[in-house]
């Protein structure tokens, strides 16, 4: 049954050391409250799953918890490259990561059959792209009926999914609004899934019956975090802060300055922060 | 006429190649912003679609992401990214995909993944995200980007997306279906693909540029067609479209805050 | 683009003898204009494809119209079996009929994977089933990650759709709410799609941003035939007619009945008829 | 205790089995008869899942068919068919399926496909629906029938869901990983696989039933467990809540046109 915990309790029972973990979000609702409040309890040895790896990945990178990245597209959106990142792949700085590398495509569909059961996913991908050669995670099927050679990839099973979404209600339904990204699918896909919400509501009556909505008993733990996915935002409650993405480019660009950053703005503060930081967007 | 950037006709340039028939998988950049001044000039009916779920959106200012709020509101649907990689993309419903590329070969091939070896990389890129798939499954695709010798090479660090491979039939030979690159617009000019060898050919310069300043920013020997032509310089329509929409842009993404 | 027909045109059009066709409707939304319309213009030697044949097929069944059947399961819902389907495999009346038979998840993966442009599904499904061994087109595929044997069926990709819907705007965009079954993935399967709806609306302003809409460049023909769906039913606009469905029962078991009947119901009249069906449900 | 029919006896047999924590997909008939009443009587958090997409549905009355109006106004959110199918069912969410059958064997085997050969059939049955893959990715199987000797049989005419197969760890044999079949309720027992066998044994006879009146209705020779007991009668709130649905359910789809 859906515990409505802290954040801090809800990431203290959910994410081990050496998970597999994915903190999803496709630009939208990016569980950024989440991601830092597992840097505050200092996990270690994570593997981390995301199509798009940006700046909640580059710190968690940065801070050293991270050993492996499964990803398709490692940018901070909009703006540039993962500073972070890149000094942990070129240098080893603050220690090596080892790299997963897909494309989109073939991330969503790993999605889509870890949700769906399956042991892999079947798509029509990589065809004469260079992936193939360097991911032996990335094979082939032949379609019994036409010959043709489809790619496959594993399905994702992360031990656990934590994505933000904009209500639960009081039985922990989860309702998810706008662009929904892989956020269905990543925690049907997970053992365990952890919800951060902009709010808490009686009931979802009156809702249009095909909206998104995650029952409660496929979620394991609902948090009420207003603000959370700051700097990334949440549809119907604040805007994207695209000055802070501009000024992640900067302070990734240092190891010193990212170091003094992590500590003034994630490792000194709690999750009440995020509700100011969104004011006014 | 009014001055114009390279910047500025590469992206005009662009959105003339655009009808309202097309069906476009709309990256951020350049892209966006020829896909945009395209819908708001000539191709009022024009179906954008941005790989975060987006589909037929109308977005007033430019986005900076692929997937602000912008795009969502004004949308006609907006479904999950696995629905948008299956449904629509694989399932052959987009007409028009735009790439950008770290590095471009002669046949249309792309490198956003590494610089240096793959294992032990100089320069660590963002990746192929949507590319790969996006550059078998649209009917064809369009490239923008701006010429440097680093950039346009004689041969990729890697093979992110396939383009026309070594070219002639290269891609039939693969299985796929689609056209591939049929499109290059950079900063000094526009390229077609040769009909037989798919290398990428000069078609049109753009307003100043000379053949020479185009082969010093080319890492290979550049073909230029028979039949060069000037690009048509931007009208006061697409160039004040353009202007306006960046303008309009800025003060959205400018300040923090919205301010 | 779109067009904006008389169902008369739209059928004619868009149905041609020979054609592999799917009506489709899961209980919801059944396209009984349309199929009836298909039934005046005497289509011949079809192939037709649903996961539930109900009444409308074997309506066409039993009017001779069919040579082949893809279904999953060929119920009266609620009410029994289907008797002119019955009669047709049976009997050979009034002529034989092929059938392909799946499992509705076989089904629906195959609606998905013609959806998604894959010359297959693959699904964990048929084990220790029957069916594998009555049909050729299942078959099976090896995970390349885990050796697990997973079935594997032919996509869907009917020539034509024909699926009912609430609403259209005038560009043609399509609105399916409730129940949407597999509707969506027919119509993006299909080379031709032709949508009856209950209502034209101006546009689409104000909607949910995730409802189930379907673009009208994904559409060839919208048609406005208000309770289109009747005696199946339009959510928002009327209710199941039970009673019709208990009758059909009586109707189809009696071959001079069911002619009597078809001359009068459908022969006779037209898609205007449809609108009077539904007052009062 | 008021009277009560053997029909009325089976679908709260079933209703008991059921609790607050499973997750059910639902068929037509019995099986949502007795399902409702759990949610009304000791279950109010059960959850009800049809196969036309509808999670989470609280019906207050009965639904004719599978995708009824009342199951999509009623549920917490309703999905497509396909998602139905991959995520809920097969993604291994749905803690417990009820099947019924035309002729069901020992082990839970089930054929709703055929009586007579497969291509010359002497009746053509509905088919499989759902049924072949409920059989193997719900957590467990409960089966409701009416027992009669063309029913329970000893040799199914076609295997359309598998049950146990041939008994014993069949279903591993085959990589199944679901329990299968765990419970029989006919209208006149409720039967239990053996642990070792997993053959059906009678666990318990309804109020006034023989065990010759259980082996006259079935095909194959009846095990009764050693510690055979009689169902519990239904009480006063489960008969009550059964009769309301039932009331409620013939007032709505009674008449033509909602009279």
């Amino acid at each position: 049954m859906t515990k409505f915990q802290s954040l801090r309790e809800a990431v203290a029972e959910n994410l081990h050391d050496g998970d597999t973990a994915a903190f999803e979000g496709f630009t939208h609702l990016i569980p950024h409250a989440a991601a830092h409040e597992a840097i505050r309890q200092g996990r270690k040895d994570l593997t981390l799953i995301r199509m798009t790896p940006d700046v909640i990945y580059d710190q968690m990178i940065g801070m050293g918890m991270v050993k492996k990245v499964i990803f398709s597209y490692a940018g901070n959106p909009g703006v540039g490259l993962l500073r972070r990142m890149r000094d942990a792949i070129e240098n080893a700085f603050p220690r090596g990561l080892e790299t997963v590398e897909h494309s989109h495509a073939a991330m969503a569909n790993a999605y889509e059959a870890g949700a769906s059961g399956l042991p892999c996913a079947v798509l029509r991908g990589y065809v004469g792209a260079g992936l193939k050669a360097v991911n032996p995670d990335i094979r082939s099927v032949a379609c019994p009926f036409t010959g043709e050679e489809l790619a496959a990839v594993p399905a994702h099973r992360p031990d656990v999914a934590f994505i933000h979404a904009q209500k639960a209600n009081r039985k922990g339904d989860v309702l998810i609004e706008g662009i929904v990204g892989v956020q269905k699918e990543v925690v049907l896909a997970a053992r365990r899934a952890v919800v951060t919400v902009e709010e808490i509501v009686d009931d979802f009556e009156g809702l249009h019956p095909n909206l998104c909505v995650l029952p409660h008993w496929t979620v394991k733990s609902v948090v009420h975090v207003p603000g959370g996915a700051h700097p990334s935002y949440a549809y119907g409650y604040y805007a994207r802060d695209n000055a802070a993405y501009l000024e992640w480019d900067k302070v990734s660009a240092d190891r010193a300055l990212f170091a003094e950053w992590m500590k003034t703005n994630v490792l000194g503060v709690g999750p009440d922060v995020f509700a100011a930081r969104v004011k006014g967007l | 006429m009014t001055d114009f950037t390279p910047n500025e006709m590469m992206t005009i340039a662009a959105a003339r190649a655009l009808s309202n028939d097309d069906v476009c998988f709309v990256g951020i950049g350049a892209p966006s912003a020829a896909c945009n001044v395209a819908r708001l000039t000539h191709a009022p009916d024009i179906t954008l679609i941005y790989e975060s779920g987006t589909i037929g959106t109308r977005p007033s200012v430019l986005p900076l992401s692929i997937g602000d709020g912008e795009l969502c509101e004004t949308a006609l649907t907006t479904v999950s990214v696995p629905e948008m990689f299956r449904y629509w993309l694989q399932g052959g419903r987009i007409t028009l995909g735009f790439l950008g590329a770290a590095q471009l070969d002669r046949f249309g091939n792309i490198n956003t993944t590494v610089i240096g070896d793959y294992f032990k990389p100089k320069v660590r890129l963002p990746g192929g995200g949507g590319a790969p798939e996006i550059a078998t499954s649209c009917g064809k695709i369009f490239i923008t980007m701006k010429q440097a010798v680093r950039g346009l090479v004689e041969k990729l660090d890697f093979y992110t997306s396939f383009g026309h491979g070594d070219g002639g039939d290269h891609r039939r030979r693969l299985g796929i279906r689609t056209a591939g690159p049929a499109l290059l617009i950079t900063d000094l000019a526009v390229w077609e693909p040769d009909p037989e060898t798919k290398e990428f050919t000069v078609v049109s310069l753009h307003r100043g540029v000379t053949r020479q300043m185009v082969q010093d920013t080319c890492g290979w020997t550049v073909r230029f067609s028979d039949r060069l032509e000037e690009t048509p310089q931007p009208s006061e329509l697409e160039l004040g479209t353009l202007r306006d929409l960046q303008r309009r842009t800025e003060l959205a993404h400018g300040g923090r805050k919205g301010n």
